[in-house]
C-alpha cells in the first residue's frame, strides 16, 4: 500500500472533493475550507514525490512548507475579507456579494 | 438661606403657585407649575438645589388625594427643602424631573410602581420592582392582594394553609 | 500492521473530507476538516516527513482551523448553534468533480512514474533547515515577505473603522 | 585581547542606541546611566587595549577577519578589524571624548524634551566612529563613514525646530556627499586597479602589500591612476575634515548642541578624514601628496584668517578647528606622517576641552539670560561676555590651558605636535624649493594668527570689564558633571601626558614610541623625509616659539591692554577690504552662489524660456490651431455621417448582444469556476475525440 | 517505560504469542494505559494539593472529613485525603445533561478532544534518560504541535453548548491560547538554538555538560520567566483564567458540561499543568540533574562520583518530580493570590510585551552565542 | 425476615449493595453547593464557606454553574418574581440533586408571611426540599448541621436498588 | 412602554446589532439577585439595563401595618450587611418625631456600634470586590476579620447578623462587662491587618490595572445621579453627613472625611471607590477609640417611652450608612402605627448610575464597577 500511486490517488480524491466544495458552497467560510482541501492535496503530492523520487535536496518537503505558509497567509487574508464582507453586508453568503454582476 | 428666605424667593419668582403647608416648613406646589419651579430650584444661583435626596409617594387614604414629596439638599449652599405635590387619585399625573436630576429617573419609576403616579415626559416609565404583569399598585391604602400570581398562592388570610 | 493503519488513515481522511464538503452544518464541517488534517499529518509520518507532520499540526490544526472556526463564529449570530450552509449546482459540480477525478486517476494509472531512491527514515529537520538557508533562500525570503504582507493586509482589513 | 572583546566596541554603543531609542523614553530622565555605563565600559576596554599595546608593542599590523559580508565568489567583501597602534590610540580618543561628552551632556542637555534620543544619537555616532577606526578595508570604512555622516546630520539638526539648525544639517549632509562621491569613485578605481593587478582587494594591508610587490613594474599610466585614485579618496577627507573648498559646512554645524560640537565637529569625526588619509598614506603617490599638502596649507591659513574677526565664540573655535585640520592634512601632505597623527590626538584633547569650556560659558550665559527673561541677546556672542574668570574659575583655568596648548606654547601638547608639523613643512621646502615656500609660510602664518585669535577669545571672554553687568551677576560655575570633563581634558592637554618626559621641548615619549613613521610604497622615500624633518626641527622650534609669542603679544596689546583701538584698525584694514573679507569668510558661500548656483539658475531660466515661450506657445500652439481647424471640418462629416449611421448602428447591435449575454454574468465566482471546469472537460473531450 | 519499540522487543522475547500484530497492540496499549493512569492520579493528587494549598493560604483547613475509609466520625484522622476520590466517583455517577438546543455530537466529542491533546503529549515526555514512551527526534516540536490541538476542543465545547457565556469563554480561550503559543515557542527556541537539538535528551545532556539552562545567560532567565507566565496563561489559570472567569462568565466554556465530561476537563487541565511543568523542568531547570549541577564551572567541578551519586536512574525521576511539584505549587500560588486580568490587558501583555521580548531574546541569545 | 441467599440475590445483590456504599460515600463526601444566594441568609452561607466555619472541610465547594452542583441551598426570601427562576435553576441541575431550604423565609415566608404580597410562602411550593434549616438567619453552624444531615440522608439512599 | 431593543434604538442609545446578555438574577457576581440586561458589541458594553425587584419583600407595606417597635427588625433585613445603621437611622427618625432626649451613654454606645458595623460592612465590600476582580484569597481574609466584629456583636446582643439592637429611646442591652476591652483588642489586631489587604490587593499591579481608570464618574455627574457615601467621596466630593450635619454626637469626635484622590488613575474610578473604603476603616477605628475613651455611665433604658405613639406629623431624617445617605421619610397620623415609611436607599441611587459608568467598557469591567459600587440588593428592592 505504501507506494506512490496510493498517495496520488488519495491526493486526487481530496482535490476533487475540494473542487466540489468550492463550486457548491454558498458560505464563504465553507469555500475557504474547500480551498484548504485543495492545498492539502497538493501538499501530499509534494511530500510523496519527495520520498519516492529520491530528491536529495528535499525539494518536496521544502515546498510543502512554503505551501503551508502560503495557506496560513491566505487563510488570514481570506478571513479578514470575509469578516469585512460580514460587516458590510451582514451575511457571508457569496450569492449576496455579487457587485460584479453584469 | 433659611426656609423663609427660600419661600420668599420662590414666591417672587412663581407668584401664587407657592403655598406653605400650615405649621410645617414644607412648600406645596401644583403639578402643572412643577416643571418650571424644578428648573428654577436647580438653576437659580441663590438656591442651587443640586442634590435630590428622596422622592416619596404617599397616599392620604382611600378616596383622598395621592401625594409626592421631594426632599432637596444643596451641597453648595448647605440648605434643604421639602416640596410636595398632591394630585387626584383617579388620574394622578405629575411632570417628570428626570432630566433635571438623573436620580429622579428610578425614584419616579418606584413611585409609579407603588402608587401609579404617572410622570409626564419620563423617558422610560415602567414598573421597577414588581413584575411587569403585576396588577394594581400595592402601597395604595385600598390595595387588595391577589390570591394567586402565575399559579403561586399569595394568600392574605391563613385559610389556604389549613 | 502498517497497511492496516494506512488504510484506516486513508479511509478516515477521505470520509472526513467528504463530510467537509457535504455537511450542512459549518461547525461539523470544521470538525471533519480537523480529521482530514490529522489524517494528512499521519500520511506525512508515513512518508518520513516528521517535520512537515508537526508543522501541519501546528499551523493547520492549531492555527488555520482555529481561524476558520473563529470565522464561522464571528460571521454568524452567536445565539444560534445551527450554522447552516446550503449548497448549489450540486449536480453539475459533482459531474465536474467526478470527471476531473477520473481524468486524474487515468493519468496516475497510466503514467510510468520515475521512481528514484526511496528515501528512508532520517532526521529531516536539520536538512530542511540547511536547504532552506542555502538552496532555497530566495523563495524563503519571498515567503517571509508574503507573510509580512499578509499580516499587514489582514490587520488592515480587519481593523475597526474609526 | 581576544577578538570578540573588540566587537564590544561596536555592540555596546549600538546597544546604547537601540536601548535609548526603543525603551529609553519609558525609563525617562535617568536613562542616560545606561549609555554612560556602556560607553564607560568601552572606554575601559580601549584603555586596557592601549596599555597592552604600549607594553607589547610590535610593528605588525594585526588584521582579523570577523565575518564575511558579501561573498559572491570572485567578489568578496570581508569585515575585519585592523588592530594596531593607530586604532588603539584612536579608540581611546573616541571613547574618552565620547564618555566625557556623555557625562557633560547629562547636565548640559538637562530638561531637553528629546533627551533620550540625544543619547541614542551619541551612541550611534560612537558606534560608527569606532567602526571607522576598526575597519580594515576601504568599503567597510566607507559604510561607517556614511553612518558617521548620518549621525552628524541627526545631531546637527537635533534642534530641528530652529530653521538655521535644520538648514545647517542639510548643508553639512550635502557638502559631505560631494566629497563622498569622490571617495567612492576612488575606492572603485583602486578596486579595479588592484583587480587588474591580479588580486582584487580593498583592505589597507592588502593594497599596501600588492603595491609594494608590483611597484617596480608600474607604468607611468599606472602611477597616474594610483595618483588619481589617491586624490579621489582624499576627496572624502576633504569633505569630512572640512578642507578647502568644502569647509563651508563645519562652521554652520555649530548649530548643534555644544557637546556635540566638541565630540563630532572638533575631536573625532572631522579627524576621521585625517585618520583615513593616514590609513591610505602608504599608497599615496608623491604627486597626490602634493595636492594634499596644498589643500591643507590653504585651509590652515585661510580658516585662521577668518577666525580673527568672528564674534560668535563657537564660530571662532569652528574656524580654528578647520585651520588645525588643515595643519594635519598639510603634515601628511609633506610626509610628516607621525606629526600629522600626533597633532590629531593632541588636537582632539585640547579642542574638545575648548569646546566644552565654551559650552560651559554658553550654558552659564544661557541660564543667566533665561533668568533675566532676555531671549533676544545671543548667548554665544563674545561681545556680551567679559570678566568671567572670577565667576567661572574652573572653566577659565581649563580653557587657558587648552588655549596655551593650541597656541603652541611649550609645556603643552600642542607645542610638540605643531612643532613637528612645521619642521615637516620646512623640510619639504628644503627638499623641493620653488613654490613650496608657501607651505612653511602658510604654516607659520597660521601659527601666528592662531595664537592671536585664541587669546583674543580668552581676553574677550574672561578678562576685562563685563559687557553686561546684569548678566554677569547671574553667571555661575557649571556643576560637577560639566566641570569634571573640562579638568580631565585640560590635564590631557599638557605635554607631559603624551610623553611622560620631563623635558617639555622633547616630543619623544610613549606616543612617538608607539606610532612609528609611516611607510610609503609608491615612490616616496620616507627615510629622506624623516631625515629632513630631523634637521629642520631646530629651526622650526625657534621660529614657532617666536611666532607664538608675537601672536599672544599682539592679542594682549589689542584686547587685554587695549593699546590699539580695534575698531579703527578694522576700519583701516577694511580700506583694503580685508576685514570684511575675513568677516565674511572670504565670501566662499557667496562665490558658490555666484559660480554654481546663479549660472545654474540662469541656464534653467533660459531653457524654461525656450521650452515654454518659444516651443510651447509658438510652435505647438500653432499646430493646435491648425488641427482645430481641420478637425472642425472632419468632425462635421464624422458626426453626421459616420457616427450617426455607421457607428451607432454597430453600437446598437452590440448593445442587443450585451443585453442577452448579461444574464450569464451572475457575479458569483463559483459559477465562473463551474464554467471553467465544464470548459476544461469540453476541451478535454474534444482533444481526446479528435 | 521505555520506548515502544523496546517494549515490543521485550514482549516478543517473553510472551508465547506468535502474531506480531497482537504484540504490537499490547506494546501500544501498555504505555497508553500508563499515561492514562498518570493523568488520572495526577489530577487526583493535584486537586487535593490545590485545595489544601488554597485552604492554607486562606486561613482555612480545607478538606478534612472525607477519608478513604469513610467519614471521620470515630475513625483515625486522615486530613480529608479521600476528598478528590469522592469527587471523582461522584462526578462519574452524576447525570449527564445535554441541553436541548445544543449541538449533541460536538458536545459529546469536544471533551474527549480536549483530553486527547495532553494524552498525546505525554508520549514525548521523558522522566529520565530513555524513560519515555517514544523518543521522537522532533521532541519539543511534537509537544508544541500536539498541545496546540486542545484549543479546538475548547472552542467546540463552548460553541456546542449553545450558551452565551460558553461562547464568550470559548472565544476568549481561543484568542488567548493561540496568542500565548507564540511566546512559548519563542522561549523554547532559545534552548534549541543553544543546544542545536530538538530532543529533550540532548537538551538535558547539554545542561549536564554545561550548566542549568536557566543560568545560561540573562536571556535564558528572561525566557524562563516568559515561558512560565505564558504557560500559566496557556493552561487558563489565574491570573489568566478569563475563559472560565468564575465571577464574570459563570464557568466559561464549561458552563453547560456536567458529570463525567466535565471531569475530563479537570483531568486535562491538571495534566496540562503537569506537562508544561515537565517541559519547563527539562528545558530550563536541568531535567533529572540534581541541584548540585546548577553551576558546573571549570575550576569548581564537583567530583564526578559525587554528582553521579545524586543523579542516577533512581534519584533522577525524583528530582524531576520535585521540580515539577515546585512549579505546580508556584502556579497554585499565583492562582490564589492574584486577581484576574481583563481580556484586552491579557492580549496586550502577550502581543506587546512577551512576543517582542521573546523575539529580542532570540536575537540576543544568538549574539551571546557568537561572542562567548 | 430470614431470606435465603438466593432470595437476597434476587432482591438486590451483594455487588450492588457494596457499590451503593461506595457511591453514597462519594456523593455524601462531595456535596458541591450551588453558589446562589438570595438575601440575608446568603451572607451567612458565605460566612459558612469562609475561614471560620469552612464548609470545604466536608467537601462542600461552591460552584457557579447549576450543571456541576449537587446541592441547591435556597438561602433567603424567595419572591414571586424570583420563584420561576429558582425552579428553572433547580431543573438545570443534574441528578442526583438536593435542596436545602435555609432560613425562615425559604421555609415558610418567615417574617414576610403576613403582609408580604410579593413573597413566596415557602420554597417547597415550587421545588422539593430535603433539609430545612430554621433561623432568621440561621447561624453558619446551623447550616453546617443541615449539610451534615443531608450527608446522612444521602448515605442511606439506595440509588441502584430496584424500587419495588 | 416596555424598554425593548427597538425603543433603545430609536433613542440612539444602541445600534441594534448588539448581542443581549442576561446576567443574573443568579450570577456569582451580581451581589444577590440582580439581573443586568447587557447589550454588548463583542466585549464592549453599549447599554446596561438593570432589572430589580427579585428581592422585593414589601418592607414599606409591612411598616404601614406594624407598630413602630415592630418595624425595627424589618429595617435590619433591608441592608443586612449594615443592619445597625438601618436600626439607627430609623430610630433616630422616630425619636426626632417624638422629640426624645437620649442619655449620653446611649449615644456613645450607638456610635461605637455603628462604626464597628461600618468596618464590618466595608470589609465585606472590599472582600467581595476582590472576588469580583478574580482574587479569592482577599475575600476569605476579609471574612476572617469580619467574623471578629460579628463576635463582638454577638457578645453584645446575641445575634450575629440581624440585631434589633437599637430601640426607640435607647438600646436593647447595655454594654457587657469587658466589651470595651475586647473591642480595644480587636482594634489593635485589626489595625495590623489592613496593611495586609493592601499588600494582597491595593498595591497589586494587576488589581490596579483592572480598577484604575475604569468606571470613572466625575463628581457632578455622581451628584446628579444621587450617589452618596464612599461612592461620591471617591469622586472627590467631600460630603459626609457625619460632618455635614452631625447627627447624634458625631460633632464631638475628631476624624477626617476620606476623599478619593485619583492615585492610580482618574479621580472617581473603581480603585478610588475601593480605597476610600479602606481608609474609612481607619477613620472608624479613630472614632471608636475616642468614643470608648470618654463613654459615660448611665442607664440605657432610661429614655425608652412607655408607648411609641408620635404626634401627627412627618419627618425626613438622613443618616450616613456604610453605603451612603440613608433617608427615612416617616409620616405619622398620631397612631402607634406609622402611616407611611419610605426608605431612601443609597445603593438604589448608586445602581442607577451603573450604565453611566459602564458604557463603553468591557464585560469584565461591568463586574468590577458593580463590585466597586458595593450594592446590597435587600436595600435596593426593600
Amino acid at each position: 500500500m505504501d507506494n506512490l500511486s496510493t498517495y496520488l490517488i488519495i491526493s486526487a480524491i481530496l482535490f476533487s472533493l475540494g473542487i466540489y466544495g468550492v463550486m457548491t458552497r454558498r458560505n464563504a467560510v465553507a469555500i475557504l475550507m474547500g480551498i484548504e482541501l485543495i492545498l492539502n492535496s497538493a501538499n501530499l503530492n509534494f511530500v510523496a514525490f519527495n520520498r519516492f523520487s529520491g530528491m536529495e535536496k528535499l525539494e518536496g518537503q521544502v515546498f510543502s512548507i512554503f505551501v503551508i505558509v502560503l495557506a496560513a497567509a491566505e487563510a488570514a487574508i481570506a478571513l479578514a475579507i470575509i469578516i469585512n464582507l460580514y460587516k458590510n453586508l451582514n451575511t457571508v453568503d457569496v450569492d449576496e456579494a455579487d457587485s460584479l454582476k453584469g | 438661606m433659611d426656609f423663609n428666605n427660600i419661600k420668599k424667593l420662590l414666591s417672587t419668582n412663581h407668584g401664587e403657585a407657592i403655598s406653605v403647608l400650615e405649621d410645617t416648613e414644607i412648600i406645596l406646589v401644583p403639578a402643572e407649575k412643577w416643571s418650571e419651579i424644578a428648573k428654577d430650584l436647580k438653576e437659580n444661583k441663590d438656591l442651587t438645589f443640586d442634590y435630590l435626596s428622596c422622592i416619596t409617594g404617599y397616599d392620604n387614604g382611600a378616596g383622598k388625594s395621592i401625594g409626592v414629596a421631594y426632599n432637596f439638599y444643596s451641597m453648595a449652599k448647605k440648605h434643604s427643602l421639602e416640596i410636595r405635590i398632591e394630585v387626584d387619585r383617579e388620574n394622578p399625573e405629575v411632570p417628570s424631573v428626570e432630566k433635571i436630576w438623573r436620580t429622579a429617573d428610578w425614584m419616579e419609576r418606584e413611585v409609579y410602581d407603588m402608587y401609579g403616579v404617572s410622570f409626564k415626559d419620563h423617558w422610560d416609565l415602567r414598573r421597577i420592582l414588581l413584575p411587569s404583569d403585576w396588577d394594581g399598585f400595592p402601597l395604595r391604602k385600598d390595595y387588595k392582594e391577589p390570591d394567586y400570581y402565575n399559579g403561586m398562592p399569595v394568600p392574605k388570610d391563613k385559610s389556604y394553609w389549613e | 500492521m502498517g497497511d492496516l493503519a494506512f488504510s484506516g488513515l486513508a479511509i478516515m481522511t477521505i470520509v472526513s473530507a467528504f463530510w467537509v464538503v457535504v455537511s450542512t452544518n459549518l461547525v461539523r464541517s470544521a470538525v471533519a476538516l480537523l480529521f482530514t488534517l490529522f489524517g494528512l499529518a499521519g500520511f506525512y509520518i508515513f512518508l518520513f516527513a516528521d517535520f512537515i507532520a508537526a508543522a501541519q499540526v501546528i499551523i493547520y490544526v492549531g492555527g488555520i482551523l482555529v481561524l476558520i472556526i473563529f470565522g464561522v463564529m464571528v460571521t454568524n449570530k452567536i445565539d444560534d448553534p445551527e450554522v447552516g450552509s446550503s449548497s448549489r449546482n450540486q449536480l453539475f459540480a459533482s459531474f465536474g468533480a467526478v470527471f476531473i477525478l477520473s481524468i486524474l486517476l487515468t493519468v496516475i494509472m497510466r503514467t510510468e512514474w520515475k521512481i528514484g531512491n526511496i528515501t528512508q527514515a532520517d532526521e529531516t529537520i536539520r536538512k530542511i533547515g540547511s536547504h532552506l538557508m542555502n538552496d532555497f533562500v530566495l523563495p524563503f525570503e519571498l515567503v517571509s515577505v508574503l507573510l509580512l504582507a499578509a499580516l499587514i493586509g489582514a490587520a488592515y482589513l480587519s481593523r475597526k473603522d474609526s | 585581547m581576544p577578538i570578540s572583546i573588540f566587537t564590544l566596541f561596536l555592540i555596546l554603543p549600538l546597544a546604547s542606541f537601540i536601548f535609548q531609542l526603543s525603551i529609553g523614553k519609558r525609563i525617562g530622565r535617568n536613562s542616560h546611566w545606561v549609555s554612560l555605563s556602556f560607553i564607560f565600559v568601552t572606554l575601559c576596554i580601549a584603555l586596557g587595549n592601549l596599555f597592552s599595546e604600549i607594553s607589547h608593542h610590535s610593528d605588525e599590523h594585526a588584521s582579523n577577519l570577523v565575518f564575511n559580508w558579501i561573498d559572491l565568489g570572485t567578489f568578496k567583501i570581508e569585515h575585519g578589524f585592523q588592530l594596531d597602534s593607530l586604532s588603539a590610540i584612536m579608540l581611546v580618543v573616541v571613547s574618552l571624548v565620547s564618555f566625557l561628552v556623555h557625562l557633560y551632556s547629562t547636565e548640559y542637555m538637562k530638561g531637553d524634551p528629546r533627551y533620550t534620543r540625544y543619547f541614542g544619537f551619541l551612541g550611534l555616532f560612537t558606534f560608527s566612529m569606532n567602526g571607522i577606526v576598526l575597519a580594515d578595508n576601504l568599503i567597510m570604512m566607507y559604510v561607517f563613514w556614511e553612518l558617521v555622516g548620518l549621525s552628524s546630520y541627526l545631531l546637527i539638526g537635533f534642534w530641528f525646530e530652529k530653521d538655521s539648525a535644520a538648514n545647517a544639517s542639510k548643508k553639512a549632509f550635502l557638502t559631505n556627499r560631494v566629497g563622498d562621491i569622490g571617495m567612492f569613485l576612488g575606492i572603485m578605481t583602486i578596486y579595479f586597479f588592484t583587480a587588474s593587478l591580479g588580486s582584487a582587494t580593498l583592505s589597507f594591508d592588502g593594497i599596501t602589500a600588492l603595491f609594494q610587490s608590483s611597484f617596480s613594474s608600474f607604468t607611468p599610466a599606472d602611477i597616474t591612476i594610483v595618483t588619481i585614485a589617491g586624490v579621489l579618496i582624499f576627496c572624502g577627507a576633504i569633505g569630512k575634515s572640512a578642507q578647502f573648498p568644502l569647509n563651508i559646512w563645519l562652521p554652520d554645524a555649530m548649530e548643534g548642541p555644544t557637546p556635540v560640537s566638541a565630540l563630532i565637529h572638533a575631536a573625532t569625526m572631522v579627524a576621521a578624514g585625517v585618520y583615513m588619509t593616514v590609513r591610505i598614506f602608504p599608497f599615496l603617490t608623491p604627486q597626490a601628496l602634493e595636492v594634499v599638502a596644498v589643500v591643507g596649507a590653504v585651509t590652515a591659513f585661510g580658516a585662521a584668517i577668518i577666525a580673527i574677526t568672528q564674534k560668535d565664540i563657537k564660530k571662532v573655535l569652528a574656524y580654528s578647528t578647520v585651520s588645525q585640520l588643515g595643519y594635519m592634512v598639510m603634515a601628511l601632505g609633506v610626509g610628516a606622517y607621525q606629526a600629522g597623527f600626533f597633532h590629531l590626538t593632541t588636537h582632539a584633547m585640547f579642542k574638545a576641552c575648548l569646546f566644552l569650556c565654551s559650552g560651559s560659558v554658553i550654558h552659564a550665559m544661557h541660564h543667566a539670560l533665561h533668568h533675566l527673561n532676555d531671549h533676544k541677546t545671543d548667548p554665544q556672542d563674545m561681545s556680551n561676555m567679559g570678566g568671567m574668570r572670577n565667576k567661572m574659575p574652573i572653566t577659565y583655568a581649563s580653557m587657558l590651558i587648552a588655549t596655551l596648548a593650541i597656541a603652541g606654547v611649550p609645556l603643552f601638547s600642542g607645542f610638540l605636535s605643531k612643532d613637528m608639523i612645521l619642521a615637516g613643512t620646512l623640510a619639504y621646502y628644503h627638499a623641493h624649493h620653488g613654490w613650496t615656500i608657501i607651505l612653511p609660510i602658510a604654516g607659520f602664518g597660521a601659527a601666528v594668527i592662531t595664537a592671536f585669535y585664541m587669546f583674543r577669545l580668552i581676553y574677550l571672554t574672561f578678562h576685562g570689564e563685563p559687557a553686561r553687568k546684569d548678566v554677569y551677576d547671574q553667571i555661575h560655575e557649571s556643576p560637577l558633571p560639566m566641570a569634571f570633563p573640562l579638568m580631565l581634558l585640560a590635564g590631557l592637554s599638557l605635554a607631559f601626558s603624551f610623553t611622560f618626559n620631563l623635558n617639555p621641548m622633547d616630543s619623544h615619549g610613549w606616543f612617538t614610541h608607539l606610532i612609528s613613521e609611516g611607510i610609503n610604497v609608491v615612490g616616496l622615500n620616507m627615510s629622506q623625509v624623516i631625515d629632513g624633518i630631523h634637521h629642520a626641527h631646530h629651526d622650526a622650534m625657534i621660529i614657532s616659539l617666536t611666532v607664538a609669542g608675537i601672536g599672544i603679544g599682539l592679542a594682549a596689546i589689542f584686547y587685554l591692554y587695549k593699546l590699539v583701538n580695534v575698531e579703527k584698525l578694522a576700519g583701516v584694514l577694511n580700506f583694503f577690504g580685508l576685514y570684511n573679507l575675513s568677516y565674511n569668510k572670504f565670501y566662499i558661500d557667496e562665490i558658490y552662489d555666484a559660480i554654481l548656483y546663479r549660472p545654474f539658475m540662469w541656464f534653467c531660466n533660459l531653457f524654461s524660456w525656450i521650452d515654454w515661450d518659444l516651443y510651447d506657445q509658438k510652435f505647438i500652439d500653432f499646430w493646435g490651431w491648425f488641427t482645430l481647424k481641420i478637425s472642425d471640418g472632419a468632425g462635421y462629416s464624422d458626426y453626421n455621417w459616420l457616427d450617426q449611421k455607421l457607428v451607432d448602428g454597430f453600437g446598437k447591435i452590440t448593445n442587443k448582444f450585451g443585453q442577452g449575454l448579461k444574464v450569464t454574468q451572475s457575479g458569483i465566482i463559483q459559477n465562473y469556476l463551474l464554467g471553467g471546469v465544464i470548459g476544461f472537460v469540453t476541451i478535454f473531450i474534444i482533444f481526446k475525440a479528435f | 517505560m521505555t520506548s515502544v519499540n523496546n517494549l515490543f522487543e521485550f514482549i516478543k522475547g517473553i510472551a508465547p504469542i506468535e502474531d506480531t500484530a497482537i504484540i504490537w497492540v499490547i506494546a501500544v496499549a501498555i504505555p497508553a494505559l500508563i499515561v492514562f493512569l498518570v493523568m488520572a492520579v495526577n489530577a487526583l493528587i493535584a486537586v487535593y494539593f490545590e485545595r489544601k494549598v488554597s485552604a492554607f493560604m486562606q486561613d482555612r483547613l480545607g478538606p478534612m472529613e472525607v477519608g478513604i475509609f469513610g467519614f471521620k466520625g470515630g475513625r483515625k484522622f486522615w486530613g480529608g485525603i479521600g476528598q478528590t476520590l469522592a469527587d471523582a466517583i461522584k462526578l462519574l455517577t452524576k447525570e449527564d445533561i445535554i441541553p436541548a438546543d445544543a449541538d449533541r455530537k460536538v458536545m459529546i466529542f469536544a471533551p474527549f478532544f480536549i483530553f486527547l491533546a495532553p494524552f498525546l503529549t505525554f508520549i514525548a515526555l521523558p522522566l529520565y534518560e530513555n524513560v519515555i514512551v517514544s523518543n521522537f527526534n522532533i521532541g519539543i516540536l511534537y509537544i508544541l504541535a500536539v498541545s496546540s490541538v486542545g484549543v479546538i476542543g475548547v472552542i467546540l465545547a463552548g460553541w456546542a453548548s449553545n450558551n452565551k457565556w460558553s461562547v464568550y469563554g470559548a472565544m476568549r480561550a481561543a484568542a488567548q491560547m493561540i496568542s500565548y503559543e507564540i511566546p512559548i515557542a519563542l522561549s523554547l527556541m532559545l534552548a534549541i538554538i543553544v543546544v542545536g537539538s530538538l530532543q529533550i535528551n540532548d537538551i538535558v545532556q547539554w545542561q549536564a555538560d554545561n550548566r542549568w539552562f536557566i543560568l545560561h545567560s540573562p536571556f535564558a532567565f528572561i525566557a524562563f520567566f516568559i515561558y512560565f507566565v505564558s504557560v500559566v496563561a496557556e493552561t487558563n489559570r489565574t491570573p489568566f483564567d478569563i475563559p472560565e472567569a468564575e465571577s464574570e462568565l459563570v464557568a466559561g466554556w464549561m458552563t453547560e458540561f456536567s458529570g463525567f465530561r466535565w471531569a475530563l476537563f479537570f483531568l486535562s487541565e491538571y495534566a496540562n499543568m503537569l506537562i508544561v511543568s515537565v517541559v519547563a523542568t527539562m528545558v530550563f531547570l536541568g531535567g533529572w540533574l540534581s541541584p548540585f549541577e546548577i553551576v558546573n564551572m571549570p575550576g569548581f567541578d564537583l567530583p564526578q562520583p559525587f554528582l553521579a551519586f545524586f543523579t542516577n536512574s533512581v534519584t533522577g525521576p525524583m528530582w524531576v518530580l520535585l521540580k515539577v511539584s515546585f512549579l505546580i505549587f508556584v502556579m497554585m500560588w499565583f492562582r490564589w493570590t492574584f486577581p484576574r486580568l481583563r481580556v484586552d490587558q491579557l492580549m496586550y501583555l502577550c502581543w506587546k510585551v512577551f512576543i517582542p521580548f521573546a523575539l529580542a531574546n532570540v536575537v540576543f541569545v544568538s549574539i551571546w552565542e557568537l561572542i562567548f | 425476615m430470614d431470606l435465603s441467599v438466593i432470595e437476597k440475590f434476587n432482591k438486590d445483590n451483594v455487588v450492588v449493595e457494596k457499590l451503593e456504599n461506595l457511591v453514597n460515600w462519594a456523593r455524601s463526601g462531595s456535596p458541591w453547593f450551588f453558589q446562589f444566594g438570595l438575601a440575608c441568609c446568603a451572607i451567612e452561607m458565605m460566612a459558612a464557606a469562609a475561614p471560620r466555619h469552612d464548609l470545604e472541610r466536608f467537601g462542600a465547594m461552591p460552584r457557579a454553574s447549576p450543571r456541576q452542583s449537587d446541592v441547591m441551598i435556597v438561602a433567603g426570601t424567595v419572591t414571586l418574581k424570583m420563584a420561576s427562576r429558582v425552579k428553572r435553576l433547580y431543573e438545570q441541575m443534574t441528578d442526583p440533586k438536593y435542596v436545602i431550604s435555609m432560613g425562615s423565609c425559604a421555609n415558610s415566608g418567615g417574617p414576610y408571611w403576613q403582609h408580604g404580597y410579593h413573597v413566596l410562602k415557602g420554597v417547597d411550593l415550587i421545588v422539593p426540599v430535603d433539609v430545612y434549616v430554621p433561623g432568621c438567619p440561621p447561624r453558619p453552624e446551623a447550616l453546617i448541621y443541615g449539610i451534615m444531615e443531608l450527608q446522612r440522608k444521602i448515605r442511606n439512599e439506595k440509588p441502584y436498588t430496584k424500587s419495588a | 412602554m416596555g424598554m425593548n431593543t427597538e425603543y433603545l434604538k430609536e433613542l440612539g442609545i444602541i445600534k441594534g446589532d448588539e448581542m443581549i446578555l442576561n446576567m443574573g438574577p443568579q450570577h456569582p457576581s451580581t451581589h444577590g439577585v440582580l439581573r443586568l440586561k447587557i447589550h454588548t458589541d463583542g466585549e464592549i458594553i453599549s447599554y446596561i439595563e438593570p432589572h430589580l425587584g427579585y428581592l422585593h419583600r414589601c418592607f414599606e407595606k409591612h411598616c404601614e401595618n406594624l407598630s413602630y417597635e415592630q418595624c425595627i427588625p424589618y429595617t435590619d433585613r433591608c441592608d443586612y450587611l449594615a443592619a445597625m445603621h438601618m436600626n439607627h437611622g430609623f430610630v433616630m427618625g422616630v425619636e426626632k418625631l417624638m422629640g426624645i432626649e437620649l442619655p449620653e451613654r446611649v449615644e456613645y454606645i450607638r456610635i461605637i456600634i455603628a462604626e464597628l458595623q461600618r468596618i464590618a460592612s466595608h470589609l465585606m465590600a472590599v472582600g467581595t470586590f476582590g472576588l469580583d476582580v478574580g482574587g479569592i484569597t482577599p475575600f476569605t481574609w476579609c471574612f476572617r476579620d469580619r467574623e471578629r466584629v460579628l463576635d463582638l456583636f454577638e457578645y453584645l446582643c446575641g445575634a450575629r447578623l440581624l440585631y434589633n439592637y437599637m430601640w426607640v429611646g435607647g438600646v436593647s442591652h447595655d454594654l457587657p462587662k469587658d466589651f470595651i476591652k475586647r473591642t480595644t483588642e480587636f482594634l489593635d489586631y485589626f489595625e495590623t491587618q489592613i496593611p495586609e489587604y493592601n499588600q494582597i490587593l491595593t498595591g497589586n499591579k494587576i488589581f490596579i490595572e483592572r480598577t484604575a481608570d475604569v468606571g470613572v464618574i466625575p463628581a457632578d455627574v455622581a451628584l446628579n445621579y444621587g450617589l452618596t457615601g464612599p461612592n461620591l467621596r471617591a469622586s472627590g466630593h467631600s460630603y459626609d453627613l457625619r460632618k455635614e450635619e452631625p447627627y447624634s454626637i458625631y460633632d464631638r469626635f475628631d476624624f477626617d472625611v476620606v476623599v478619593g484622590e485619583g492615585t492610580h488613575g482618574t479621580l472617581g474610578d473603581c480603585w478610588d471607590r475601593y480605597y476610600v473604603r479602606i481608609l474609612e476603616m481607619y477613620e472608624s477605628i479613630k472614632i471608636i477609640r475616642q468614643a470608648m475613651a470618654d463613654i459615660p455611665n448611665g442607664d440605657v433604658h432610661e429614655a425608652i417611652p412607655k408607648k411609641v405613639k408620635p404626634l401627627k406629623g412627618d419627618i425626613y431624617t438622613r443618616y450616613e450608612s456604610a453605603r451612603g445617605e440613608l433617608g427615612f421619610y416617616i409620616k405619622s397620623n398620631g397612631k402607634n402605627i406609622p402611616s407611611r415609611v419610605k426608605m431612601r436607599s443609597p445603593a438604589f441611587a448608586s445602581l442607577s448610575a451603573l450604565n453611566e459608568m459602564a458604557e463603553g467598557w468591557m464585560m469584565s469591567d461591568v463586574i468590577t464597577i458593580l463590585g466597586s459600587l458595593d450594592i446590597v440588593l435587600g436595600e435596593i428592592d426593600r
